[in-house]
């Protein structure tokens, strides 16, 4: 079933549509491709689903719950993780910090109690493990490599356990290896019942991993359906056409 | 230095203070008398002025007056036939370091007596610390009426007690001029605006008008506004309370805003000498009054000799000599004769005399202490510029002769004979 | 009649104060610093033009020849020794930085010039200009000119010179700037220069129609950043404008109210701004969003 | 999912912070010393400087609470060091209070008033973000000091008003603000503390790497800002009272002045910001070299070069302050032992890892 899906969400920034009544859903889960060319609205999409932006109009539902309106902190703590474009680690805090940091409390006696609870940090270690950092928990988070900071950033969202990780080019700028490291990893976090949503350019990539691909053109969905479908689908290329091709093979 | 722990900050303090001491003492031997070492061991006094920071004008124009006195004290056997030495810190103008200051004349020092620093804000923290170790706080400068509404008894102020030194001219003119409105604005300050409504109240029991009344900010720089509505007012006397800066600019707004009041009086500013005429320009001063506690000219005790030694030591001419320095030099005289007349240094004896009504001089005339610490002796003057010279006009009938009081001002710029 | 002499005078007098602004705001658009000394700027630029009309008897505005270059020197010497080597928290250091030197400069001049009130002087500095009932006093008047053609020539060289294309490129991002190969640290040397040069002339002026000393600068610091902010951080002409506001309105609530309110509402002014336009009146939003 | 066993067997790996043992043993000494540092100095004159060193120890800690943690620099904390001030002094004429122990009472209520003034201040100028931040913080104190000048009904304005001194003998009278104003620094520092190891400091620090992505974590920012700006706000309330009650008089220019937070700022980096003890052993050295040079040098007034020289020097050598600097030489000289060690206990975890 549905667990998180957007409805004629309406975005307009000035003159420019950005998202012009796009209507999707994601299921429980899958692993969920979103593709479009550059300027599609993918990353507007996300914003919308997280709470970074308020549509024009249009809703947002989570598990049937309107979230439309919810602040970003809200969202993630609704069980909706999502990672940037651009990393975004607190550099200035250890690794093993910065995995506490998603770990989420109740009340204010709960925040003045110490930042590291034996279960936090058993789930922190768990989850540095996971992606392999362990070793490098007690280094600043400013001083790891840009793949390392993006398989940081996958830790730090998964100690929150969330039901839904929406990853914004996970693959950009990682080496091939890494990038193996991380598709396993999404697999193997799926198995356990995490839905992914992930907006990639890599092409291998998401066919590779995705179980259900949706493509976006001009701020709207174009079609959604099996990866092999997708690819084949004349929409599809004539939507990539005029843009960069390299993108689609 | 080194400040790396804190520990060592505290053991260093008290080498390094005697170091500091030491220099102190030597900058100041010049002003003891030529043979200090063979002399008797000196009254030692500490003062502390403002040197940084917003007061720092005046303070300087204090330590110089003090300077002055200590010179010419000890030219006159010192006190108790030992020689006076001063010794100075700076409060850069804030009320923590005046409360440091002081404790460490009191208790580190063990200065003989302490005199006041400048300004009122500043008078009212050191007053309390001499107080809590039981010596007189004389001074000079700093006698806004809240510093002695505290029930203090160690206070006294030599000075003409601020409220009442714009009266001596308010009480002129209800006598003189038929009732009509005047324009009054002034600095919100404790010692200046005090003077201001104190003339105020007094003006409008007499029948005289408010044309406009306006309280300015301390750090205003821009007088236009506050000028143009003096000078909308269009009222023929124009009362300003203003420190020496603002009430330069004032002036200079009047005169671009053409506005030319018959009579013109500054609670300050004008008795500030060459700072004034180089300011607003000699040619502009003329018939500008001020209030002043002290006359350049007079013949009270010791007076020529403080603006002979001034002009030597400093430079400039008797024009050029801060209200300050008197009111400096007036606190140490008074404490000369006090102690002299105690014959020791005991600061309590000394309190209790003060208070026992006995009269002294000074270079700003005669000093008898009300029982809240303000001089209750002395009659303020008024000065007015006429022809570039600072000339008293007022009080009539006063113990030093006035000259003729100057009612119309002329138009800005044609101070005769300029 | 009254209120509008406030309006003009404020307008006036407005000018002269982005003029003083208007370095301040270039610093701060172009190097994230917030120049804190540039009270203590404006008092040393007035200084050198007072000793420089005192004992050579040179017209104050001509004796900017020299002071201008003089301080424009000093900015690129504090920028070199001072500024640059902050590597880390460049904001907050840089402000104590300049803090520091605000204090020193405070301190040699009270020693040069031992702290007694001066004025610069000029022959026409009480005139003014009367028209009708209202007058302009001459040496605004002549400030507002002086200060509008200054600030335009600023608008030029940062719209219409490759420097001023890599100035507003290091003040978008320094980042990419950096990137496409401008030498942003050149760049912030020469602003710092601009800025602390027109701080030569805006002190020129301050001292013509203020009596100051040493410690002056105290008042003028506050009101320069208020304005700043609520023109927008780097627009120079926002802080002209918000100059002009914030001095019309102090001086019509002195005029109608009370001289002591006017400067509250001074103040009260920028939290309203800035309560809707966080950025300020003519900030860009999100010119530097993390 | 993943293996609990390996989790539990692995080795924590090393700490790179100064040991324990030496930690505490420099705070037990600091300590020690604090409490004895009148006792042994019994000069009035030494002991007034050490309650300025308290009562900017106080406001220091509680500055770097919000400042340090959060990373926005506010400068307009002297609104609540005013607040604390003038809460006392009129509380203490309307209320009556006789000068001596009972002033002290007014401490809590000041704490409170301006923890109070801080909810509504904090919700306004939260808004906004670096510079804007500061300057609006600025602002915010020139409005608060005009205010104190205007209201002359209840602040006297420019007239000030005093908190009459207790009739204690100057050999005693420092005594008990000392030793006051030490257990509030104190107080200040353990909740300084407190905070940095607990869960809401660690998204205050979060909030000053990057504030919009600690959001994104489903930190609540604006409550976790707010709250740090009203707790820091409550020792600023405190230290006010203690200067209220210490020098006995208020004035508006005194109390809600720029240079002040400056002064807390100055402190903060030399110490080192957002560190627990860096900002008091700031104050300590500071406070007390300012009043120590007046005291030296104040005669002649080379004050303000030495001080600003002296200040631009620290700005330069210690650019990250004291106890950052003492830390990284520590944690350089640790991590080459450990890094050997380190990568040999790892292997086993890792293959174990790599078997399944």
């Amino acid at each position: 079933m549905t667990l998180l899906g957007v409805e004629g969400i309406v975005k307009n920034y000035g003159g420019i549509q950005a998202l012009r009544n796009c209507t999707m859903n994601f299921q429980e889960g899958a692993i969920n491709g979103l593709i479009g060319p550059n300027g599609s609205g993918k990353t507007t999409l996300f914003n919308v689903m997280t709470g970074y932006e308020t549509p024009d109009s249009g809703k947002v539902t989570f598990r049937g719950k309107d979230i439309t309106n919810s602040t970003p902190d809200e969202v993630f703590a609704a069980g909706i993780g999502r990672t940037f474009q651009l990393t975004r680690i607190f550099p200035r805090l250890t690794v093993i910090e910065n995995v506490h940091i998603a770990a989420q409390r109740k009340g204010l006696v709960a925040q003045m109690r110490q930042w590291s609870q034996p279960d936090e940090r058993a789930r922190a270690l768990e989850s540095l493990d996971f992606v392999g950092l362990t070793k490098l928990s007690r280094e600043p988070a400013g001083s790891l490599s840009y793949g390392q900071q993006k398989l940081l950033e996958f830790a730090f969202i998964m100690v929150a356990e969330p039901k839904v990780m929406l990853l914004d080019e996970p693959a950009g700028g990682v080496n091939p290896t890494l990038l193996k490291h991380l598709g396993g990893r999404i697999k193997e976090l799926n198995k356990t019942g995490v839905t992914f949503i992930i907006v990639e350019h890599d092409m291998e990539f998401v066919m590779g991993i995705c179980d259900q691909v949706s493509v976006m053109h001009q701020g709207s969905a174009l079609i959604e359906g099996k990866p092999e479908i997708v690819r084949n689908d004349p929409a599809v290329l004539e939507a990539y056409l005029g843009t960069d091709m390299t993108e689609v093979n | 230095m080194h400040i790396s722990r804190f520990g060592s900050v505290a053991s260093r303090h008290k080498v390094q203070l005697g170091a500091a001491l030491s220099a102190v003492a030597l900058s100041v031997t010049g002003l003891a008398v030529p043979n200090a070492n063979a002399a008797p061991k000196p009254i030692t006094i500490g003062i502390s002025v403002s040197l940084s920071g917003d007061f720092s004008g005046d303070g300087k124009a204090t330590q110089q007056g003090y300077k002055i006195w200590a010179t010419w004290q000890n030219a006159h056997g010192g006190i108790l036939g030992r020689p006076v030495v001063l010794k100075f810190l700076s409060d850069a103008s804030s009320p923590t370091q005046v409360v440091t200051n002081y404790q460490k004349f009191i208790t580190l020092d063990k200065v003989d007596f302490v005199l006041g620093p400048y300004s009122t804000k500043l008078t009212k923290p050191a007053s309390d610390i001499a107080n809590r170790y039981h010596y007189v706080m004389l001074e000079g400068i700093g006698g806004g009426p809240s510093v002695f509404s505290r029930g203090l008894k160690n206070v006294f102020d030599v000075s003409a007690s601020a409220t009442y030194q714009l009266v001596t001219y308010a009480k002129w003119l209800a006598a003189t001029q038929k009732p009509q409105p005047i324009a009054y604005a002034t600095m919100d300050d404790p010692f200046i605006q005090p003077m201001v409504d104190f003339a105020k109240k007094y003006l409008d029991a007499k029948g005289f008008t408010e044309a406009v009344y306006k309280v300015y900010p301390a750090e205003t720089t821009d007088f236009s506004p506050i000028a143009s509505a003096v000078a909308a007012s269009g009222a023929k006397i124009a009362i300003l309370g203003t420190m020496p800066p603002d009430g330069y600019s004032m002036i200079q707004n009047f005169i671009q805003a053409k506005y030319n009041p018959e009579q013109l009086i500054l609670a300050s500013g004008p008795d500030q000498g060459a700072d004034f005429t180089k300011s607003v320009g000699i040619t502009n001063t003329e018939g500008i009054m001020v209030p002043n506690t002290w006359i350049p000219t007079s013949n009270y005790p010791g007076n020529k000799d403080m603006v002979a030694l001034y002009i030597k030591t400093y430079g400039g001419d008797i024009n050029s000599i801060n209200a300050d320095v008197p009111e400096a030099f007036a606190a140490g005289q008074v404490l000369a004769q006090a102690v002299n007349k105690v014959g020791s240094t005991s600061n309590v004896k000394l309190q209790a005399y003060l208070h026992s009504g006995a009269k002294f001089t000074s270079v700003q005339g005669p000093v008898q202490f009300a029982p809240d610490g303000e001089n209750s002796g002395a009659a303020p003057y008024v000065f007015q510029w006429q022809k570039g010279q600072y000339v008293p006009v007022l009080p009539l009938g006063g113990p030093d002769k006035v000259s003729p009081i100057e009612t119309l001002r002329p138009a800005w710029g044609t101070t005769p004979g300029m | 009649m009254l209120v509008l002499q406030a309006i003009i005078e404020g307008v006036l007098v407005g000018g002269f104060y982005a003029l003083m602004a208007a370095g301040l705001t270039l610093v701060f658009g172009v190097m994230d610093i917030v120049n804190f000394a540039i009270g203590a700027l404006i008092v040393l630029g007035a200084y050198l033009s007072y000793s420089i009309t005192t004992h050579f008897h040179i017209d104050p505005f001509v004796s900017l020849i020299f002071t201008t270059p003089l301080m424009t020197a000093l900015g690129m010497v504090i920028y070199v020794f001072l500024i640059k080597p902050i590597k880390t928290n460049k904001v907050v250091m840089s402000l104590l930085t300049m803090f520091a030197v605000a204090t020193l400069i405070e301190g040699i001049l009270d020693i040069c010039y031992n702290s007694g009130f001066v004025q610069i002087h000029a022959s026409y500095i009480n005139n003014s200009l009367r028209i009708g009932k209202l007058n302009f006093p001459l040496i605004y008047v002549l400030s507002f000119l002086l200060s509008a053609f200054l600030l335009s020539c600023l608008y030029l060289v940062t719209y219409r010179t490759k420097f001023g294309r890599s100035l507003r490129a290091s003040m978008q991002n320094p980042v990419a700037a950096r990137l496409v190969g401008i030498d942003t640290d050149r760049v912030s040397m020469i602003t710092l220069g601009i800025g602390i040069g027109l701080a030569a002339i805006g002190g020129m002026i301050f001292g013509t129609t203020n009596a100051f000393n040493a410690s002056s600068s105290y008042d003028i610091i506050s009101r320069l950043l208020v304005i700043v902010i609520l023109g927008g951080f780097g627009s120079v002409g926002g802080a002209l404008v918000a100059a002009i506001f914030m001095l019309v309105i102090q001086d019509v609530v002195a005029v109608v109210w009370s001289p002591v309110w006017g400067s509250t509402a001074f103040y009260m002014i920028l939290m309203v701004v800035l309560l809707v336009r966080p950025q300020g009146l003519f900030g860009k939003k999100g010119v530097r969003a993390q | 999912m993943s293996t609990d066993t390996t989790i539990s067997q692995r080795p924590t790996p090393p700490s790179y912070e100064v040991p324990k043992v030496i930690r505490f043993g420099a705070l037990a000494v600091g300590f020690l010393v604090l409490v004895l540092f009148p006792l042994v100095f019994n000069n009035p004159t030494i002991s007034t400087i050490g309650v300025f060193a308290m009562i900017f120890l106080m406001a220091v800690t509680g500055w770097n609470i919000f400042s340090g943690y959060t990373g926005y620099i506010a400068l307009g904390h002297a609104v609540f060091f005013g607040i604390g001030q003038y809460a006392t002094a009129m509380l203490a004429s309307y209320w009556q209070i006789p000068p001596g122990w009972e002033t002290f009472l007014l401490i809590p209520v000041s704490m409170f008033l301006a923890g109070l003034a801080a909810i509504p201040i904090g919700l306004i100028v939260l808004r906004v973000r670096k510079h804007t931040f500061i300057v609006l913080t600025i602002a915010l104190m020139f409005i608060f000091q005009l205010f104190a000048y205007n209201l002359r009904g209840w602040t006297g304005g420019s007239q000030g008003l005093e908190v009459s001194q207790p009739p204690w003998d100057g050999s005693i009278f420092n005594l008990p603000y000392y030793y006051v104003g030490l257990f509030l620094a104190i107080v200040a520092i353990i909740s300084s503390f407190m905070i940095r190891r607990s869960k809401f400091g660690l998204s205050l620090l979060a909030i000053r790497d990057d504030e919009d992505r600690a959001r994104s974590l489903g930190i609540n920012t604006r409550n976790s800002k707010l709250t740090a700006f009203v707790i820091s706000a409550i020792f600023l309330g405190a230290a006010g009272c203690m200067y209220a009650m210490f020098v006995g008089s208020v004035y508006p220019q005194f109390s809600f002045d720029p240079a002040f937070d400056l002064e807390l700022s100055i402190m903060a980096f030399a110490g080192g910001l957002g560190t627990i003890l860096g900002p008091s052993l700031g104050a300590l050295i500071i406070s007390g070299a300012q009043q120590y040079f007046l005291i030296t040098f104040g005669g002649a007034n080379v004050f303000l070069i030495v001080y600003g020289a002296l200040f631009i020097l620290i700005l330069r050598l210690l650019p990250g302050g004291v106890v950052p600097a003492i830390s990284d030489k520590w944690r350089s000289h640790v991590v080459r032992k450990e890094q050997r060690i380190l990568d040999s206990e790892l292997e086993g975890p890792a293959e174990a890892g790599a078997h399944k």
